[in-house]
């Protein structure tokens, strides 16, 4: 029998496959798609302590084998998410991850109290990164914050937490480490590289928000450099890899670098069911090369001459 | 909300006028499901820089023969590549989608009027025909705008199916010199319920139109629509109660009065 | 007539189309596929004070929409240069820009003096950023070495010098101000973003070198948006843009965002002809939108709602 | 160097052997240049996400009818994107690239032996073609070597060229059982000359020979090709002066004493 679960933490995943935040909604309408319940885990749209409404439109657009997004988090706030998306998807036999995101440690710390309290995930994925938000990125780039911010909700919640890295900057490991030395149970790298598109015709930007996160194909290479990087550095850390994955041979790219899971987030808008094609893709190489334990894969990948 | 992926086969693809064609495939389950207002989403092919899907209004579908068309405009990767697709190659296809599609308006003995402009024109002519499919045959005027004669779509299908056509040309070369809303302004009545499709500013003019009447009217909006099922929230469009809906789930049919215009 | 030419400090060129470092040699074999002499300017190859051969191969691949590559700088050294490329290259009427890379500040300003005694160039591009070496790039991560180098070429030559960011930072803005302090008379952004890529069958990477840089339309969107944050906030400094440049469209997108001049890199490889198509199609442009002056464009990109 | 860049119609496109298929094209300038050993780069298309070209070798190219030939094997973007083209459609080529390419050995009365394997034969089988047009009809060897019989290339073509041809599979289907070195250890002598393409452990073993019997052997080397024209340098091959040079302008051909293998 082929061993596909991995751990976080203290989060048992059944597979090692599971969803990117702000590509799945929050599951509602991709249950009536595919069986949420083969996911290794749900992970859900950044929620915020208020509703709020995401950037003016346009907020998307395609460059090269890419997107460039800029909803800037659209959601409906922890209080409908606590009474109406985690009820929702409790029906189903996956674990929940929710991904936090605020304007200070406080809004976090409450966000992450009001999760544990109404038992609405099983793990917290910790935003830090997103491009698209003024100050979404104060936390980012600086290892002081991001190391008060984990260690501010190591002691708020028992939930296992997951630092979403930003790729924009010189170095992810001085991040990285200030998130693992205040008790982050696992890293999620990549979110969206900083980008922009002009419309020459127009002469205008084709955001609304001017720049907006790359993603897709487009941005793997630089992903699986930072899974690389971060793996090298922290080898026992567990790490949730993205950043253009669309099919099996791109998640065992991933774990070869170092990931212990992969999340796919653009893939699922071009195949609705892009995240269960990752996992039988998985599946498929694993029987093919005879691998029986899916953790032999990670951090596997050897040089060209080794 | 039942959502296919499907790899269906073409069965034909030819033009209709200038840059514009009909590809028609074999999609059964499609044809099935199919609805006047929705879409479906193509894929231009996987080896492709241009990874998003496209949104393409469903123009035929016949639950009988299993067949669904869709009139595009060539313009771009994904129509470009559709444009190349011959009988016998296969198309990648997610439908049908949108969670809100045309209505009609129940009241006895109302007078449908389609307002279609460029391809806001095929969707229309697929509510005409489900219309003209019911027991007591309605009235129903189709209203289509174009620049100049030989960019009008679907004439000829629309004398055949019997409804009133109301060409209107910027340029005067076929029917009402003029636009839609020439047109539109004559027949505007108490017992009319408009449906539109079209450039945003037609939309725009023919919904302040029918507001100012007391008119119903529902529109289509366009809007990019990276998923077309509701969970990227790329489509988003505000409306009057002060909150941004998906146009692909909460529409991509709208009431008229619903839509703040950008 | 339309007006094309454009200033780098005092380097004049007849038009803002130029070849991107490494991706046109030395000119010679480009020369006779194309006529060198409608070129804005000639760049070529990084020039060391050494023969250097490179990493080992393989040292490229290919990713979605871009090019991973980890060449390392092969080229024949300075006395090379100069007595062999330098000369053939002087039979055109068309201004050379010489590319240069070194270990230490010591080596750049030796090879600006060589450089500058041979007359064997008209600018001079400062790289200080290349991924594929050892070392490549400390001083385009450190404001200080990056102000410690400019302003030691500026005291050792008074060609024109354009100095070559690395897109692989937090923020290009303070890199750029200390070159722009240390007096470069432009900046030319970006080189490749740093990723790498792995065989999933070999359970390999990809390159010899692991990591390698990325090109090609793949880092549009990224290099743009930096094109833009440079121009915001250094106006009046010329900027050099490129990444994923590969016809007049595009070559508008980066004037708009703010550049001066553009260059045309990994589309050579796919058209040899490439800088002239992009050269033909930005006169297109000009003419079918009216534009006299190809300096109108400039940073003329508005926000969608202005 | 002259080098085109054309944009060549497709007269034909069929498969010969299982996953290999020779594409033929309209292309009178570059079958004039072309000489055995050359390749052209191939652009998969303009919208596909893999933006590289890639190197085939010419394999037929006739300077009376314009045509030109390759054979490929269907495994990537762009051979499936070749494989995807019927007559009338475009390829997008580049060529004639290499700066060194096959010399006929010019010893009058010289043996000359082929060894090729897989898509390595067609430039060996234009090369026989152009020795057997000389005046004095040459002496030619041509060693196939492949996993089985229908494995085989160009089998019939070299029969009517009038070539010796020697089949060898490794599963003895057809020919000598074993490798294209087993066939060539019986015919080295000192008026052989030897030209060789073919994955690179052939090429290897062929040169290892070769040069243990003081023959000289040709290698058309396989690196990858960004750009063709000597501007990367992603193509480099260490030699045994300790330089590294490309494989497109000092290759695809080098002496097989010249080079490192890895
Ligand atoms: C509900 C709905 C229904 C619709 N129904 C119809 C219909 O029935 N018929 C119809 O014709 N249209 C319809 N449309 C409009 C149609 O979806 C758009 O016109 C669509 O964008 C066309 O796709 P395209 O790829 O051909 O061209 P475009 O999307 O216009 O192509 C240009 C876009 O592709 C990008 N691009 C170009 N080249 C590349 C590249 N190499 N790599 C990456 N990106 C690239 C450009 O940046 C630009 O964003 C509908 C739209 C909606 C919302
Ligand atoms: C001098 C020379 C002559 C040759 N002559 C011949 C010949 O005559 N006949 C022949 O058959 N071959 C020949 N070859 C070999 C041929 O060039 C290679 O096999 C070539 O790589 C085939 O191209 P492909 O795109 O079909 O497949 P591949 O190059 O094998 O395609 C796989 C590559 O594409 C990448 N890739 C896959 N999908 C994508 C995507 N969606 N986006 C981006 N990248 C992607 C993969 O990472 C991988 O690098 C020759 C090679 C040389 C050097
Ligand atoms: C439309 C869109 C919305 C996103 N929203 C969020 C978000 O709310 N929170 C977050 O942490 N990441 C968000 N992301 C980033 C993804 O989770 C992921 O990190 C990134 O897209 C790279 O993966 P991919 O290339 O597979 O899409 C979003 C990405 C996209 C494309
Ligand atoms: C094969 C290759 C070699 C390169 N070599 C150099 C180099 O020697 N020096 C340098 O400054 N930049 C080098 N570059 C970077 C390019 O000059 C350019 O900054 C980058 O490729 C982005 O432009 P593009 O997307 O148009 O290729 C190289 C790029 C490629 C693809
Ligand atoms: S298209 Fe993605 S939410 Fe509507
Ligand atoms: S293929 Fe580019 S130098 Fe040889």
């Amino acid at each position: 029998m082929t061993h596909l679960s991995v751990k976080i933490g203290t989060l048992d995943l059944r597979n090692p496959v599971m969803t990117a935040s702000g590509t799945f909604g929050f599951g509602v309408e991709m249950a009536s798609i595919i069986d949420l319940n083969r996911l290794g885990a749900v992970v859900v749209k950044s929620t915020s302590r208020e509703m709020r409404l995401g950037n003016p439109t346009p907020r998307i657009t395609e460059t090269p084998s890419g997107l460039l997004n800029a909803i800037g988090l659209q959601n409906g706030g922890i209080d409908n998410y606590i009474s109406e998306k985690a009820p929702f998807l409790r029906h189903f036999n996956v674990p929940i991850i929710v991904n936090l995101v605020g304007y200070s440690v406080d809004d976090y710390v409450y966000l992450a109290q009001r999760i544990t309290a109404a038992g609405a995930a099983d793990a917290l994925e910790i935003n830090i990164s997103c491009p698209n938000v003024k100050h979404g990125c104060d936390f980012s780039v600086d290892p002081l914050l991001t190391f008060e911010l984990i260690d501010a909700l190591r002691k708020a919640t028992p939930l296992p937490l997951i630092t979403k890295l930003s790729p924009n900057v010189t170095s992810i490991l001085p991040i990285a480490r200030a998130a693992i030395e205040a008790g982050t149970d696992g890293l999620a790298l990549i979110n969206t590289l900083l980008g922009t598109a002009i419309d020459a015709r127009k002469r205008r930007f084709k955001l609304a928000n001017v720049t907006g996160g790359l993603s897709g194909p487009a941005i793997k290479p630089v992903a699986l450099r930072m899974v690389w990087q971060a793996h090298q550095a922290f080898p026992d850390i567990p790490i949730v890899g993205m950043g253009g994955i669309t099919n099996g041979i791109d998640a065992v790219e991933f774990l070869l670098a170092g990931a212990t899971a992969v999340a796919v987030g653009t893939a699922t808008f071009v195949n609705p069911a892009a995240s269960l094609g990752v996992l039988d893709g998985l599946e498929a190489y694993m029987d093919e090369y005879g691998i029986d334990d899916v953790r032999e894969l990670i951090g596997a990948v050897k040089a060209i001459d080794d | 909300m039942s959502v296919l992926h499907i790899d269906a086969q073409v069965v034909d693809n030819r033009e209709v006028i200038k840059d514009h064609r009909v590809i028609t495939c074999l999609a059964p389950d499609l044809a099935e499901l199919a609805r006047p207002g929705h879409f479906v989403n193509v894929l231009a092919s996987e080896a492709a820089s241009s990874i998003l899907r496209k949104p393409f209004s469903i123009y035929h579908a016949d639950p009988h023969t299993g067949l669904v068309a869709m009139l595009y405009q060539v313009k771009g990767p994904t129509t470009v590549g559709m444009a190349h697709k011959r009988a016998g190659d296969r198309i990648d296809l997610v439908g049908p989608l949108g969670g809100n599609v045309f209505e009609p308006d129940p009241r006895p003995g109302v007078h449908h009027v389609m307002v279609g402009g460029g391809y806001g024109v095929p969707p229309l002519v697929f509510l005409s025909k489900v219309l003209g499919q019911a027991a007591q045959t309605p009235q129903i005027t189709f209203i289509v705008g174009a620049r100049s004669k030989d960019r009008l779509l679907c004439q000829d299908e629309l004398a055949e199916m019997g409804v009133n056509v109301r060409p209107s040309t910027e340029d005067g070369s076929h029917g009402v010199k003029g636009r839609v809303t020439d047109v539109l302004s004559e027949i505007l009545a108490d017992d009319v319920a408009v449906y539109c499709c079209g450039p945003d500013a037609m939309m725009r003019a023919v919904g302040a139109m029918c507001i100012a009447s007391g008119v119903d009217c529902q529109v289509s909006l366009e809007a990019p629509m990276p998923c077309g099922i509701g969970v990227c929230m790329g489509c988003v469009v505000d409306t009057t109660d002060g909150i941004r809906v998906r146009a692909c789930c909460e529409g991509p049919v709208f009431d008229a009065r619903k839509v703040v215009w950008k």
